[in-house]
């Protein structure tokens, strides 16, 4: 029995946050700290993980398995491939970002209360989230899974709720009443989806009587378990729903922006960059590889929204006049290419859909932590209200201008990569779908500039002028960032070699061979 | 040696990094940084040079493999490098050029405090277009594409105060997005028909694939080269484009970039070659932009923007040539390199007089000015001279030489074409003289402006002058010393191919028509600007006139079409998502609220109904156990 | 007599008590409704055991008796402490609680 | 011994059949051990009586409160030497001639009802809440619940100092007789049980020492309607007994199925009669329905839940369905298994109802009580789904699920009665707004009870859940999978409105205050969190626990 190497992992955040809840509440500054250093910790230890996997390895390595719910069929499984230490190396890196940023965010306003203590409860809840999404990349156990799948809406809820954005547009009480309403619509949404399949990961236990992942590939694979077709579609559709409502993909996707406009800046990149992923993650990991055929019988549909997920959430990031409101959409248009890289069913398109994740998981964290920079010093999330940032404050600007760069996926940063597998994956599959998504590459340039244009350029808007540029703190949190979504731009082997593998198991799963260019099919 | 390429890119790339991060404490030594290392990569441009010189005309290429960039399973993107003769020509031009904008602009830009940035801006420029120009596979190629993209954003953009300029910045930006799609489709359908997008495997299989595709990948390409050169239907950013200070609308939307698209056309020659559709569709658009920009030259007031036009239709000129095939690819890249030279000076000299106007760009408020800048006045008359294709100097070659290959394409097409070019040169030759008796003949038109102050027209720095007369030298010799003895056609021959075709009409009788309608051109402009003062406000004009004065009205359609319809579509769409997407969750919510509002009346608080109810609920399910037994 | 009969009666006094219980408004009077419906049981029962030719059924009405004398103690304690406390035994006026 | 050798007793000692006067006569045989617990509880509560009568009055609660404890802790004691001399399992019979079975779910359920109503009894025993009047410490029980509220008897009363020190030998009867419920093995001591432990409740419902007049409401309702559906139980018994002409489990369902040994002429006359069999089946079910507080059998439930002293209402919501759902599964699985097709429909339609009509109509419920009370219906559904499937399996999830749901409720009501402003509990929802920021702790805790209620994962009502669902699934109740989970979405809107409401809105200015309770209300609530946290995480031992007492002796 080796070291248990992924559970270390998930614990150390999760002890991390019960020990930040504990501090008292006038050491409030010593608990940012404890958070920070322990993500950091964490951080180390997906690094660990990251450097023992190897790409050439098992499909699942670091596995641990002990017996938990026998009467269930359950399993204590942990597993990580290599789709899931990338996603895992992504949280991990994201956390202390996110905490950074937030540094600010829940100092409490009256200080009278001496037992209220946001501060501690905000940033343990952002641990305790980071150890759910990091034990739900390795579970290899369907249950696991799902526990972790729904147990993390509930720290995500008080996080929404809890601590709202101080920069809103309207009085106290409208603001509160608007943030729970997020809150409330966030949670009902993806519990919904979560109770939705529950009754599949019920149904799947009556048929398959087990809910581990590598037992019940294998007896699909040596057909010791039939399924039939009928059976198999509801479950998928009731997985799907599921992730479809968590990726977000249209029609499911109205939480999204409420959740992320009312959330503070960090938590909303929480919701985008990190939870979400587990969504679109999932598809990858479950949909497609416990049931293939209803996968590939679903593809046409599916491609169809996530096109739509794709013009639809661009066009809407156009016509918003909130700023993260409109980061928001973006974000829909985004998870619509990973969703269409992850069902075109080539080697392209989900190597780019794994990387999309981690790209647009750097990205937005760029650009929405940046705005969110920019939104704290003028108090306001409304584009209007803005003008000649960059005249006063450079580096804001510039820093604001690469994350949207990386958003609209400019070649030379780490989204485009990913942005062009997937469209190349779709397009052999699909010519059609890939055309229509290249649409959103314009779109994409029309947002962010658009958005760009009305903050940072122009004459100096008052409320403006004077605004400080970054600091320190700020830096460092925007810095790290933009030089990765950089390195990753140009090189991002490290990724592509851990990923390949995986998708390379996955195409076995679904038993899908890439098209070959016509060229060699004429020989 | 050709571990050297690298270092093209490498140099001004280092420039543009140290020059954006370095913050403010580089800004009194930034703009030599940039000067110095843009010079940088020309010397290695030229060593290269020398080096290819060295050796045969068959192995002139060079490659350089750095490193796999996106290894993903049956999908090889490199970072690889490629330095053939058609490059080589390319590299020279950018870096020579460059350089010189760059010393332009250490005077030009002096009293600007954030001169230091602009001259990243233009080192990260250099370093995108190198890309551009020695990528080994369209990927990278891409990149660079999209790379100067954004440093013509950035540029553009640069005085971000002015909403004008960063409005023209994000148009420029846009449509050239437009274009990309059609580069990444035609990179997706390489992928799909050849299995890779490395310029050799791709261009060396075309044989093995259907007419169909390969019409398809060159449209596609097509596409991409109109929004990158400003081509009609995607022509409309470069005028605005013009927002930008001098030296980069000389430098790049003049010299370099906005011929990227020629340079797309006939690296892809292979391609077009086995696409005559797609050639023909070049051509016309070639043919179409080349009047649509001669006529709109002519009706501008604005310096600048007449010279835009004036490179929109100079550009026609060269896809046109593209678009003709093998005939005509050496003669597109030699007009390209010529009209680099005196286009590039002609912008300069722009600049020159607008630097000694207060930045005043109105033509009609000119005149006179040669006495005032005689150097701007010579450099710019070369240029003009050049342009119009007066015998003997550089444009009087390569436009030429297109002129003879349009009617050399044959048939009913080539007469057609061969009589668009002459219109075209005649177009020149009559907005050119325009702006210039506008700007340096008549008498002054300068009035105080809105401060008071007159303008004190005077001439330009050492920084400014030099690189103009360099400019005016090639401007000058290049196109003989190209044509004599097709020193230029043998050059590149090994990497276009070359056909002479089958001339209807003699070199001589083009020329000659060539001269005629230069004639025409030059007497009618000064007809209408040079024999009597010209008015300092425009007068109405004719129909044709105020069109050509708003673009031919292709932005009024834009706007009309593209810009309203698409505020209508997402602000109507914002609407359907907040009432209908979300309307209709909140609405089950708020139903199942009022069920239980409704339910809820039930629970009325007495006893009695309460016992009801369990009376008729023992009943129900009496009743329905016995049912369930008589069924 | 066909102890059938008496089955019939049985279920109209359960009947009866039912709907007196669903009817009247006093308590007690509701209280002595139910009180019918437990006759109408032991009716029932006697009935039944009386068929079947086994006690069990008049046992039973023996307990229903005794059981039905604990609900009377309970029951009365209830309503008369309500009834104190309300000068009233309607069960209409203990509607405090409701929706 | 048949099962229904003590009637047969009987009949001898009557002498109306063969056997002539006189005859020998054989004593009963009863096996106190195996009763052990029962008569324990019961000796307990009429020591109680004797105390109050006997013990003077300061003396009493502590003698009360000792002596229930002790009994209660003494009769577990007794389940668990039951349960090890393996009763639950191999040996598992029928006790005291057929009247009463010993064996896995009796046992389990008793275990479980007497550690609830153990938590239960120290709520009842919780005298630091209510502010002392003329320095005497109160509980939340009438001074004199014979005294008129508000008049000067009572006044009285309270300047006296007086307690209703009976609630514990009443909460003990009521105890014994839900200990009997589930076990009981013959219609006659399902009715007597079924009396025992509803009339003290009864009574317990009226003695609220605050908001009296809604407490007699409560109990008024309660007893009325109690009367009314237990008057359709007996009358669903005498049916059955005229259709087999005897009351106990096992013979019934021998009649039922047709394996009954000798047929006499009038039995055969009955057994063809199935109206009887179906009438008296479904009135007897609604009898039982009616305590488990099913749709539409429900409707005293957010009555009585409310107006009943909050102890109270814990301790009737968590044992009360415990004990009932113990006698319907033992009737459904020991008596009317051949009736399985006939009453699963209408069980399914009960089923649905419940679950929906809880969840939805505890929307819009402005009472943290009769929320409880509403949710308190729709786990009745979840519950009723896993009774349908019709499995062992489904017998040891309801049983998990029983243990499960009862402890979070009693811990819930015990937070309710912490929250408190100038007239006692403050139970309107409005003024539990902000009370995560008054007093975070509590706040917490109520919150993990209501997720636990919502079934989210990690929490005890998840486990609870996906067993009965599951159950279900395999017991082909898949529709009621997929109602179930909808009815969980739609609980699971309530459960949040309120957690919204304690932590993401201002505290009231005139906001309560949270009491700080003595060790006693701590204890309850510490167990509450501790069930729903262990069993959240780590349920195996009592899903196992639950699995070997799935077993129903015949």
């Amino acid at each position: 029995m080796s070291f248990p190497l992924l559970t270390a992992t998930a614990a150390l955040p999760a002890i991390g946050a019960i020990a930040t809840a504990a501090v008292p509440a006038a050491r409030r500054t010593a608990a940012k700290w404890l958070a920070l250093g322990v993500s950091l910790a964490t951080l180390v230890l997906a690094g660990v993980v990251f450097a023992r996997f190897e790409p050439g390895g098992d499909r699942y390595q670091l596995t641990e398995s002990h017996a938990w719910i026998a009467d269930f069929g359950v399993r204590y499984e942990l597993g990580v491939d290599g789709i899931g230490v990338a996603l895992l190396a992504l949280t991990a890196l994201l956390i202390p970002f996110v905490i950074l940023a937030g540094w600010h965010d829940a100092d409490p306003l009256e200080t009278n209360s001496s037992r209220w203590r946001p501060t501690q409860g905000f940033f343990a809840l952002i641990l305790m989230v980071e150890a759910m999404v990091i034990l739900s990349f390795v579970a290899t156990d369907v249950f696991l899974f799902y526990i972790l799948f729904e147990a993390m809406l509930i720290p995500m809820y008080f996080l929404i709720g809890g601590f709202g954005d101080r920069a809103h547009a309207g009085s106290d009480e409208n603001a509160a009443a608007q943030r729970s309403y997020a809150a409330v619509k966030f949670l009902l949404y993806n519990l919904a989806g979560g109770l939705i399949m529950l009754a599949a990961v019920i149904g799947l236990y009556v048929v398959a009587g087990s809910f581990s992942l590598s037992e019940i590939a294998e007896a699909r694979a040596n057909g010791s378990l039939e399924m039939a077709t009928s059976t198999e579609r509801w479950l998928f559709l009731g997985f799907f729903f599921a992730f479809a409502v968590k990726a977000p993909l249209w029609p499911l996707h109205t939480w999204l922006p409420n959740a992320m406009g009312e959330a503070t800046t960090p938590v909303a990149v929480l919701i985008t960059a990190v939870v979400d992923k587990v969504g679109t993650f999932a598809m990858l990991r479950f949909c497609l590889q416990l049931f293939p055929e209803a996968s590939k019988w679903a593809t046409p549909v599916i491609i169809v929204l996530a096109l739509i997920s794709i013009v639809y959430g661009a066009l809407l990031a156009v016509g918003q006049r909130d700023i993260k409101r409109l980061i928001a959409y973006a974000s829909i248009s985004h998870f619509g290419f990973i969703v269409l890289g992850i069902f075109a069913m080539t080697s392209q398109g989900q190597s780019g859909a794994t990387l999309y994740m981690v790209n647009h998981g750097l990205s937005t964290a760029a650009l929405m932590l940046v705005a969110g920079f920019l939104i704290t010093r003028r108090g306001s999330r409304l584009i209007a209200d803005y003008g000649g940032v960059q005249k006063v404050a450079p580096v804001l600007a510039g820093t604001f201008l690469i994350g949207g760069l990386a958003t609209l996926s400019l070649p030379g940063l780490a989204p485009f990569v990913s942005e062009f597998l997937v469209l190349v994956g779709v397009f052999s599959a699909y010519p059609v779908a890939g055309i229509i998504a290249t649409v959103g590459i314009v779109l994409a340039a029309l947002y962010v500039l658009v958005l760009y244009q009305r903050t940072m350029t122009g004459p100096v808007r008052e409320g403006i002028g004077g605004m400080p540029d970054l600091k320190v703190r700020e830096l460092a949190v925007a810095l790290p960032l933009i030089a990765l979504l950089i390195f990753l731009g140009v090189f991002p082997k490290p990724v592509t070699d851990v990923v390949n593998p995986a998708v390379q198991h996955t195409m076995h799963d679904v038993q899908k061979k890439d098209p070959q260019p016509e060229v060699e099919a004429a020989k | 040696m050709e571990n050297l390429i690298a270092l093209l890119v490498a140099a001004p790339l280092l420039g543009a990094a140290v020059l954006l991060c370095g913050g403010r404490r580089l800004d009194r030594a930034g703009h030599w940084i940039g000067t110095a290392l843009a010079a940088a990569s020309f010397v290695t441009g030229v060593v290269l040079f020398t080096d290819m010189l060295g050796r045969g005309a068959e192995d002139r290429a060079l490659h350089q493999h750095l490193y796999s960039w996106i290894p993903v399973e049956g999908f090889q993107a490199d970072v690889a490098f490629q330095l053939d003769q058609l490059s080589m020509t390319f590299v020279l031009l950018i870096t020579g050029v460059g350089t010189l904008i760059h010393i332009y602009s250490i005077g030009y830009m002096e009293h600007d405090e954030r001169r230091r940035r602009f001259f990243g801006y233009l080192n990260l420029f250099l370093a995108a277009m190198l890309i551009l120009v020695i990528a080994d596979n369209y990927l990278l190629l891409y990149v660079g594409w999209e790379g100067v993209g954004l440093a013509s954003y950035l540029l553009i953009g640069f005085w971000q105060h002015k909403p004008s300029a960063a409005t023209a910045a994000k148009k420029a930006f846009l449509v050239n997005r437009v274009g990309d799609m059609g580069l990444s489709i035609a990179i997706m359908l390489m992928f799909t028909t050849f299995g890779t997008f490395a310029f050799g495997p791709v261009l060396g299989a075309t044989g093995d694939t259907s007419e169909g595709k390969l019409t398809a990948i060159g449209l596609m390409l097509l596409l991409a080269a109109c929004g990158k050169s400003a081509q009609v239907p995607l022509q409309s950013w470069l005028g605005d484009a013009m927002e930008g200070p001098t030296p980069v609308s000389a430098l790049i939307h003049a010299a370099t970039m906005v011929t990227a698209g020629v340079y797309l056309i006939v690296r892809s020659g292979a391609i077009f070659n086995g696409a005559p559709d797609a050639q023909l569709v070049v051509v016309v658009v070639g043919a179409v932009t080349l009047l649509f920009g001669a006529i709109v030259g002519c009706a501008k007031d604005d310096i600048k923007k007449a010279l835009a036009g004036s490179t929109m239709s100079q550009i026609g000129y060269m896809i046109l040539a593209a678009g003709l095939g093998p005939i005509g690819y050496v003669f597109a890249i030699m007009h390209l390199v010529t009209h680099g030279f005196f286009k590039a000076g002609l912008f300069l000299g722009a600049g020159s007089v607008m630097h000694g106007m207060n930045d005043e760009v109105d033509m009609r408020k000119y005149g006179g000015l040669r006495k005032y800048m005689p150097v701007t006045f010579v450099t710019f008359g070369l240029g003009y001279l050049a342009i119009i294709g007066f015998p003997g100097l550089s444009g009087f070659f390569s436009k030429d030489m297109i002129i003879e290959a349009a009617f050399a394409k044959g048939g009913t097409e080539g007469w057609i074409l061969g009589s668009v070019t002459l219109l075209g040169a005649a177009i020149t030759a009559f907005y050119m003289t325009r702006v210039m008796l506008l700007t340096f003949f008549g008498e002054k038109r300068w009035q105080p402006d809105a401060e008071g102050h007159e303008p004190h027209p005077h001439e330009s720095p050492k920084s400014m002058t030099i690189p103009m007369i360099v400019l005016a030298f090639g401007s000058v010799f290049a196109g003989g010393f190209f044509s004599i003895g097709d020193r230029f056609m043998h050059w590149l021959e090994p990497v276009t191919g070359h056909d002479h075709g089958h001339a209807p009409v003699s070199a001589a009788t083009v020329t000659a028509a060539t001269m005629v309608v230069l004639v025409i051109g030059v007497a009618i402009a000064w007809a209408m600007y040079g024999r009597k003062p010209v008015p300092a406000v425009a007068p109405r004009g004719s129909l044709l006139t105020r069109a050509a004065r708003r673009d031919l009205l292709q932005d009024d359609f834009n706007h009309v079409v593209l810009v309203r319809g698409g505020e209508h579509l997402t602000r109507s769409l914002v609407y359907v998502d907040h009432t209908l997407v979300d309307g209709v969750v909140n609405g089950t919510a708020a139903s199942m609220g009022g069920l239980s509002g409704r339910l809820r009346k039930l629970q009325n608080g007495y006893a009695r109904s309460y016992a009801v109810s369990m009376f008729g609920g023992a009943a129900v399910l009496i009743a329905a156990t016995l049912l369930m037994r008589a069924v | 007599m066909n102890p059938v009969n008496y089955l019939y009666l049985a279920a109209l006094l359960f009947t009866i008590g039912a709907s007196g219980v669903l009817i009247r408004r006093n308590a007690i009077v509701v209280f002595m409704c139910i009180e019918l419906m437990l006759n109408a049981c032991n009716l029932a029962l006697v009935a039944f055991s009386r068929m079947h030719g086994n006690l069990d059924g008049q046992i039973i009405a023996f307990f229903t008796m005794v059981v039905a004398a604990a609900e009377v103690v309970i029951g009365l304690a209830i309503i008369v402490s309500l009834f104190r406390s309300r000068h009233s035994a309607s069960v209409d006026d203990a509607s405090l609680m409701k929706l | 011994m048949s099962a229904t050798a003590v009637h047969s007793l009987w009949t001898t000692a009557g002498g109306v059949t063969s056997a002539a006067p006189g005859d020998k006569f054989t004593a009963p045989t009863i096996e106190y051990a195996q009763l052990a617990p029962v008569l324990i509880v019961v000796g307990a509560a009429v020591l109680g009586i004797l105390v109050e009568a006997f013990v003077p009055r300061r003396a009493r609660y502590t003698t009360q409160v000792l002596l229930t404890v002790v009994a209660i802790a003494a009769a577990f004691a007794a389940v668990v030497g039951l349960a090890a001399d393996g009763y639950a399992g191999e040996n598992a019979n029928i006790a005291a001639m057929g009247a009463v079975a010993v064996d896995g779910p009796a046992l389990f359920l008793q275990g479980t009802i007497l550690l609830v109503s153990m938590v239960s009894v120290f709520t009842f025993a919780e005298r630091r809440l209510d502010p002392a009047s003329h320095g005497n410490r109160v509980d939340s029980f009438a001074a004199q619940a014979g005294s008129v509220p508000g008049s000067d008897g009572e006044k009285a009363a309270v300047k006296a100092g007086f307690t209703t020190t009976e609630v514990f030998p009443l909460a003990l009867f009521s105890v014994a007789g839900m200990l009997v419920f589930p076990a009981a093995n013959d219609l006659l001591t399902l009715f007597v049980a079924l009396e025992v432990f509803s009339l003290p409740l009864y009574l317990l419902c009226a003695v609220a020492r605050r908001k009296r007049l809604m407490s007699q409401e409560a109990a008024v309702k309660y007893f009325l309607l109690g009367a009314f559906s237990s008057a359709f139980l007996l009358f669903g018994i005498a049916l059955l007994y005229g259709y087999a002409g005897t009351v106990s489990y096992a013979g019934i369902a021998h009649v039922v199925d047709g394996t009954v040994q000798q047929i006499d002429p009038a039995l055969a006359g009955t057994m063809g009669n199935d109206a009887l069999l179906l009438i008296g089946g479904a009135m007897l079910l609604m009898g039982l329905l009616f305590k488990v507080g099913a749709v539409p059998f429900h409707m005293w439930t957010p009555d009585v839940y409310q107006g009943a002293p909050t102890p109270v209402t814990g301790f009737m919501a968590a044992a009360t369905k415990v004990a009932a759902f113990g006698a319907l599964l033992r009737l459904l699985y020991v008596v009317l298994p051949g009736l399985t097709w006939d009453l699963r429909p209408v069980m399914w339609g009960v089923a649905i109802v419940t679950m929906l009509g809880g969840a939805i109509v505890a929307i819009t419920q402005t009472d943290i009580k009769r929320l409880l009370a509403y949710s308190s219906i729709a786990h009745a559904g979840f519950i009723l789904a896993g009774v349908i499937a019709a499995s062992p399996e489904g017998v040891s999830s309801v049983l998990f699920y029983l243990g499960v749901y009862s402890f979070v409720t009693v811990g819930a009501f015990a937070v309710v009665t912490l929250v408190r402003d100038a007239d006692g509990e403050a139970t309107h929802l409005s003024k539990w707004a902000g009370l995560g920021r008054r007093s975070p702790l509590t706040a917490a805790v109520f919150a993990v009870f209501l997720l636990s209620f919502a079934g989210i994962p990690l929490t005890s009502g998840f486990s609870g859940k996906f067993a009965v669902f599951k159950a279900a699934a395999d017991g082909g109740a898949g529709g009621l999978v997929v109602v179930g989970v909808v009815s969980s979405a739609i609980a699971a809107f309530f459960y949040v409105r309120v957690i919204v409401l304690m932590f993401f809105s201002e505290p009231k200015a005139d906001g309560p205050t949270v009491a700080v309770p003595s060790p006693l209300t701590m204890t309850t609530i510490a167990v509450g969190v501790a069930v729903t946290l262990v069993l959240g995480l780590a349920p195996q031992y009592f899903l196992d626990l639950a699995g070997q007492a799935g077993v129903f002796v015949r």
